[in-house]
C-alpha cells in the first residue's frame, strides 16, 4: 500500500492537470490559444499514475495530447501555459505551441504532432540508457491511434531485440479524432501487438491511478533489473473530444456518463476520505489551493511577453 | 448533388467545390474510391469530404486507420489493379510518411513496366499557413514533388480552377499530388457546372500586366494579386501568373509573360531554399535572359520551421508589401 | 492427392526456374547481367507451390529475389531474361532489371527493389477484388527481412480488418543480405506477427513443394470464401547467398549441406520415381528439355536489341 | 588504426578517408556510436565501415533489423539523449521511408525546444549512379533536404575533403546528412592524418579560371574538372567550384566566382527539374546579375526513373563533352 504522501502526490498531479486543462480550454476560447489543443482531461490516472513510479532522470516521451504529461514529469506551470498561448517564456519560445513542448530538466523528450512520432524517440534514450547502463528507464505515451502506425512495431522490435529499459503505454481512450478505435484495428486483445515480440503485455484500467502505477512500477522494476520492456494499455477517455471544439456527435450521452462515473479523481479521493487517509474538508482545500496556483501560473502567462522578430529565425541550427 | 451545393447560385467555396468535383467524378466512374483517415463517416477533419460517405457507402468511401504509408501503398496496388483511388493525407506534413511508396513505386512503376500498368490515382493533402498549427501542421513541401519525375502536381487557386484540375486530376492517369493551402478553403467564386475539365500542364494569366510578371500558386496568387493592386497604384502594371500545376510546368506561358514584361519575381508560401521559386527563377533566368531588364527576384517563406506563435507565424507569408517592395527594388526605387 | 499432371507440373515449375537462375548466373558472370542479381535457387519450392494453387488472373507481388515468382506464374522467359540483360524486349524495355519486372498479363504487380514495398501493392489489389467482388485472390511474397519493416503490419492490420483475400508469404531464407534473422528479429514465433491481428499463421517447410501448395491451397480457398488473409511462413534457404557474388562466408559448409540435402527438386523427383508416378529416364529427359528451353530463351534474348535513346524518355506519364 | 589505413603512405581512397574519420572520431569519443543495417559483423555492403565492429564491439557499432523508420527515429532520440550516433541508410533512395523523423523530428527539434535538445548525428548515406542498379537504387535526392530548415547537407568530392567533413559532420551539433556518391569511393588521393577538419559551409575552388565558372558537388566536380581541361583547348579558361556543402550554402564563394568570370554553369547528378542546379543558377541570378554575361546555364540528370539499362543508364548521368558544350553555347558557339 502507498504512502499518505505517495497518494496525495497522486491526487495532486491529477487535480492539477485537471485545473490546468480547464484552464486551457477558457484560454482558446478566448483566442488566446489558437490552433489544435487537445485536452488530457478524464486521462490524469494515466500520466500521473506512470510519472509517480519514474525517477527524476528517467524520460518520457508524449504526444499530441500531452500536457497531462509534462505536468506530471514535473514540468512548471507558467512555462507550459507560456507555450499554448505562444509566449517567449514557454518552453519553445512559444514557437512550439500544445504539440511541441520539449523540456530537458525533466527528461521530457516532448509532446508530439505526428501520430507515433516519438515512439522511437523513447525507445532511442532507452538504447543509450542501456550502453551506458545509466540505470534510467524511458516510457513511451501514444495513443490507441499509434497501434497500426507501422513505427510502432519497428520500435518494439528492437525493443525487445535489445532488451531496452523502455515501457510503452499505450492509452487507448476508444477513439482516433472521430473515428472508433474498434472500427480500424484488427486483433484482438491488443496486447497481442506486443505478445507478438515476446514483451509483457497487459491492458489495465487507465481510470484507476493505483492500478496504473502499480502497473507501470512494475514495468518499471522490470527494465531497470534490465529485464526489458513491457507493452501496457490503459483503457481511458477523454471528455473533450478530439481537440477544443470538438462537439462529439459521434458520442452518445450514455458512454459519456458510464466514463464520466469512473473518473479517476472522485475514485481516488473517496478512497482516501473512505480509508480516512485525509478528509474531505482539507481535500477540498488542496483543491482550492491547487486551483489557486494554477490561476497564478496562467495569469503570469498571459502576462509574458511574445516572442520577438529576432526569435523567428534563433536555433535553427544548434552552434 | 453534394449537400452543400445544392444551390442554384453557383457562388461555391474552394473545399465545396473540389467536393463537387469528387461527387460527380465518383458518381460518373464506378472506379473512383476515396480511401483516408475521417474521410468517411465524419466527412474529413475539415468537412471536405461530407456527404460522400452517405452517398456513396463504405465501399466506395474507407476510413482507414492512422497508417498512411500502407493506406497509401494499398491505393497505388489498388490503381495497378485498375481502380482510380483518391487517397486523402490528411496534412501534407505527413506526406513524409508515404514518400517511399509516391515515389519508389507510383512515380516509376508506368516507366518500370514499360507502360504495362498505369497508377491513376490523386493524393489529396492540405497545405499551408495560418492556422497556428505549428511546425509540423504547416508545411509545404510541393518542391519535393515537382523534382520526382512522374509524379502530377496540381496547385489550384481558385473554386473554379479546383473544380476543373480535381476532375482533371481523378481522370488523369498517372499519381497526380493535388494540393490544397487551407487559407484557400473560403475563397468563393463562381463555379461553373458539370463537364469543367482543365487540363494539368496550364498555367493562367491571372491578370494581365506590362511591366513586370509575377508567378505564383495557390494562396500566393491571391498576394500577387493583391499587391498588382498597390502597383497599380504606383503605375507599374504588374501580369500575375498562376502556374496551376508545378509537373508538368507550363513554361511557355511562363517565359512569355516575362518576354512582355522584362521583369519577374516569383513566389510562394514553401521554404524559399531550394524550393520552387528557384526552378521557376532559373527557367526564366536560362530561357528570357536577354528579356530581362533586372535580376530574376524571388520571394517565399523564411527557411525556418512555421512557428505556433501568432505574432511569428504570419513573418513566415509572404505578403503583399513585401512582394510590392520587391518590385520596387527592381527598379531601384519607385520613389 | 494431387494428379500426376500436377505433380509435373510442380516438377517442371521449379527445374525451370532452377535453370533460369543458372543462366542467369553464368550472364552476371559474363557481365550481361550487371548490378544486384538476387537468385531465387533453393527456393524453388515456395513460388512454385504458391503459383500453382492460383488462378491466372490472381494478383501476385514479389520482392528484389524475384525471378521465380515471375517464371511461376507464367510470364515468359525469354522476356524475364531479356528484362535481367537491360534489352528492349524486356518486360521493362530493360530499364527496370531483376528488381523491377512487371506483368500485366499474369498479373504480377512487380518484384520490388524496396524490401517490404510490395507487400501493400497486392494488399490494395486484393482490396479492389473484394469491392468488386471478382473472387481473386492476391499474393504478397515477401523476405524475413520484412517481418521488422512497419509497412508490414499496417498491411497485415487492414487486411485483417477488411477481411481481404490476400495470402501474406514471408520466404525465410534465415538472411538479410549477411545478417542472420535471428539475430535482428524478435518474438518466436514468427507466425505471432501475424496472429496478433487474428490472422490465421502458420509455418511449413518452404523446401516441400507439396506442403507449400497444399497450405497455400487452403489459404487460398479461405481468401476466395471471404474469409480474409492468411500469413504463412516457409523455412528455406537461398544458395547462391545474397547475390551474385556474394562469397558467404558468413555460412558454415555443414549448414549449406544440410539444406542441399533438404533441397525441393530430388525431394520431389525422389518422390514422383518412388511412386512410380514416373520413370527417372522420363524425369532425366524432361530436365533435358527444359535445360534446352531455358538456353534457347537465353539465346533469343542475347540477340535482342538493347533500348535506345528514345527509350529514356518513354512512358514517363501514361496517356 | 582501421585496417585500410595502417599504410604509411597517405594514399586513400574516399571510402577509407571515411572509414578512417569514423574510426578517429569514435575513438576519440565515446558518444560516438554507429548504427545501421549490415554494418556490424559484415562491415557494410561495400566494406565501408571494415573492422569499427572488431575495434568499437556490440554497443557502439550495431547491427539493426531492416526498420529504417524506427532505426533513424531511435538514434534521434539516442542523439537528443547526449549520444552523437552515425545512422547509415544504406541507399539514399531510402531516405524516403526516414523523412518523418528527418523532417518532422530531427530538423525541429532544436527550434522547437529552444535550444533545449541539440539533435547531434549524422546520417551517411550513398547516393548516385553508375551501378546499373535501377530506379529504386540510383537516386540522388540531395535537393529534399537542403530544403528542410535544420539540416546540414554534405557532398563530398575527394578523399581529403571527405575526411575532413566527415570529422565536421560528427562533431556537428545538428542533424547532418552525409551523401556519398558511389562512384567516388575508389577515388584516391593523399589524405591528411588526424586532425584534419573542414567547417561545413565552406565551398572550396578546385580549379582557378577567369571566363566561366562551374559549380558541382561530389562526383561532378570530377566532371567539371574534366570539361574545364578540354575547354583550355578551346582557350575558355574555366573555374570550378565545389560547394561541398549544399546547407549551409556558401553564398559568398559562389558570388564572388561569377562576379570574376562573369559565365555561370551549374552541374550536378540529381534530376534537374526542381533540384539543386535550380537554386544555385537562381542565387547567381539574382545576387550577381550585373555580372552576368550569358544566361545562367544548368546541366543535371535528366526528369527520368534511372533506368538499369547499361545502354541508357549512362544517358541519365551529365559528362564532360555536355558541359562542353554548354559552355560553347554561352558564347554562341566558339568555332
Ligand atoms: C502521422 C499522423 N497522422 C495523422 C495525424 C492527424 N491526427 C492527429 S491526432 C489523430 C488521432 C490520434 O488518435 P490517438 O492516437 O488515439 O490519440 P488521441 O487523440 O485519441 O489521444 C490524428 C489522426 C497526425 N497528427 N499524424
Ligand atoms: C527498404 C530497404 N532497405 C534495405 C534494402 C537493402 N536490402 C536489399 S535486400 C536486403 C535483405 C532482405 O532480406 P530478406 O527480406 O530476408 O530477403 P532475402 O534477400 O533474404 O531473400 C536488404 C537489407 C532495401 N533494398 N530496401
Ligand atoms: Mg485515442
Ligand atoms: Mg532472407
Amino acid at each position: 500500500m502507498l504512502t499518505k504522501d505517495k497518494l496525495l502526490e497522486l491526487y495532486r498531479g491529477m487535480v492539477t492537470i485537471r485545473a490546468f486543462e480547464e484552464e486551457v480550454r477558457k484560454m482558446h476560447n478566448a483566442g488566446l490559444a489558437p490552433g489544435l489543443v487537445h485536452l488530457y482531461s478524464g486521462q490524469e490516472a494515466v500520466a500521473v499514475g506512470t510519472c509517480t513510479a519514474l525517477n527524476s532522470d528517467d524520460y518520457i516521451a508524449s504526444h499530441h495530447r500531452g500536457h497531462g504529461h509534462c505536468i506530471a514529469k514535473g514540468s512548471e506551470l507558467d512555462r507550459l501555459f507560456a507555450e499554448i498561448i505562444g509566449r517567449r517564456s514557454g518552453y519553445g519560445m512559444g514557437r512550439g505551441g500544445s504539440m511541441h513542448i520539449y523540456d530537458p530538466a525533466t527528461f521530457n523528450l516532448g509532446t508530439n504532432g505526428i501520430v507515433g512520432g516519438s515512439v522511437p524517440l523513447a525507445t532511442g534514450a532507452a538504447l543509450l540508457a542501456k550502453l551506458r547502463g545509466t540505470g534510467q528507464v524511458a516510457v513511451s505515451f501514444f495513443g490507441d491511434g499509434v497501434l497500426n502506425q507501422g513505427i510502432l512495431f519497428e520500435s518494439l522490435n528492437m525493443a525487445a531485440l535489445w532488451s531496452l529499459p523502455v515501457v510503452f503505454i499505450c492509452e487507448n481512450n476508444g477513439y482516433g479524432e472521430f473515428t472508433e478505435i474498434d472500427d480500424v484495428t484488427a486483433g484482438r486483445p491488443y496486447a497481442k501487438r506486443g505478445e507478438a515480440f515476446d514483451i509483457p503485455s497487459e491492458k489495465t484500467d487507465g481510470m484507476d491511478v493505483l492500478a496504473v502505477h502499480e502497473t507501470v512500477s512494475k514495468a518499471v522494476t522490470r527494465a531497470r533489473n534490465g529485464d526489458g520492456p513491457s507493452f501496457l494499455i490503459f483503457d481511458t477517455y477523454r471528455y473533450s473530444g478530439h481537440h477544443v471544439g470538438d462537439k462529439q456527435e459521434y458520442k452518445d450521452d450514455e458512454e459519456r456518463e458510464l466514463w464520466l462515473s469512473r473518473d479517476p479523481i472522485p475514485k481516488l479521493s473517496e478512497m482516501l476520505v473512505a480509508e480516512k487517509k485525509i478528509k474531505q474538508a482539507a481535500l477540498d482545500e488542496l483543491d482550492a489551493e491547487i486551483k489557486a496556483t494554477v490561476i497564478v501560473a496562467a495569469n503570469q502567462a498571459k502576462k509574458m511577453p511574445e516572442p520577438d522578430a529576432d526569435d523567428l529565425t534563433r536555433h535553427i541550427y544548434a552552434a | 448533388m453534394p449537400p452543400d451545393s445544392q444551390q442554384t447560385d453557383r457562388n461555391l467555396t474552394l473545399k465545396d467545390a473540389v467536393l463537387e468535383a469528387m461527387f460527380e467524378e465518383m458518381e460518373s466512374d464506378q472506379n473512383v474510391i476515396l480511401i483516408g483517415e475521417d474521410v468517411g463517416t465524419a466527412g474529413g477533419v475539415f468537412k471536405q469530404t461530407k456527404g460522400l460517405f452517405k452517398t456513396f457507402g463504405a465501399d466506395r468511401v474507407i476510413d482507414t486507420p492512422i497508417s498512411e504509408s500502407a493506406i497509401f501503398g494499398l491505393a497505388v496496388g489498388a490503381a495497378m489493379a485498375g481502380s482510380r483511388p483518391i487517397i486523402e493525407v490528411m496534412f501534407g506534413d505527413f506526406l513524409t510518411l508515404v514518400m517511399d511508396q509516391l515515389v519508389n513505386q507510383a512515380a516509376k512503376v508506368h516507366y518500370m513496366s514499360a507502360g504495362g500498368f498505369n497508377v491513376p490515382l490523386v493524393l489529396r493533402t492540405g497545405i499551408g499557413v495560418g492556422g497556428n498549427l505549428g511546425p509540423q501542421h504547416s508545411q509545404s513541401l510541393h518542391g519535393w514533388l515537382a523534382h520526382i519525375p512522374g509524379l502530377k502536381v496540381v496547385m489550384p487557386s481558385s473554386a473554379s480552377d479546383a473544380k476543373g484540375l480535381f476532375k482533371a486530376a481523378v481522370r488523369d492517369n498517372n499519381p497526380v499530388i493535388f494540393m490544397e493551402d487551407r487559407m484557400t478553403y473560403n475563397l468563393k467564386e463562381q463555379v461553373p457546372e458539370d463537364e469543367h475539365v482543365i487540363p494539368l500542364g496550364s498555367a493562367e494569366v491571372k491578370r494581365e500586366g506590362a511591366d513586370v510578371s509575377i508567378y505564383a500558386v495557390t494562396r500566393s496568387v491571391h498576394t500577387a494579386l493583391a499587391a498588382a493592386e498597390h502597383l497599380q497604384v504606383k503605375n507599374v502594371s504588374a501580369e500575375v501568373v498562376d502556374l496551376r500545376t508545378l509537373a508538368p510546368l507550363d513554361v511557355e506561358t511562363i517565359v512569355a509573360s516575362v518576354q512582355k514584361t522584362g521583369r519577374a519575381l516569383v513566389l510562394d508560401g514553401g521554404y524559399q531554399s531550394f524550393g520552387i521559386t528557384s526552378e521557376i527563377a532559373a527557367t526564366i533566368g536560362e530561357l528570357a535572359f536577354d528579356y530581362l531588364d533586372a535580376p530574376v527576384m524571388r520571394l517565399a517563406a523564411p527557411d525556418v520551421p512555421v512557428p505556433f506563435s501568432p505574432a511569428l507565424e504570419t513573418m513566415t507569408v509572404p505578403n503583399a508589401e513585401q512582394v510590392v517592395a520587391k518590385v520596387t527594388e527592381m527598379y531601384g526605387g519607385l520613389g
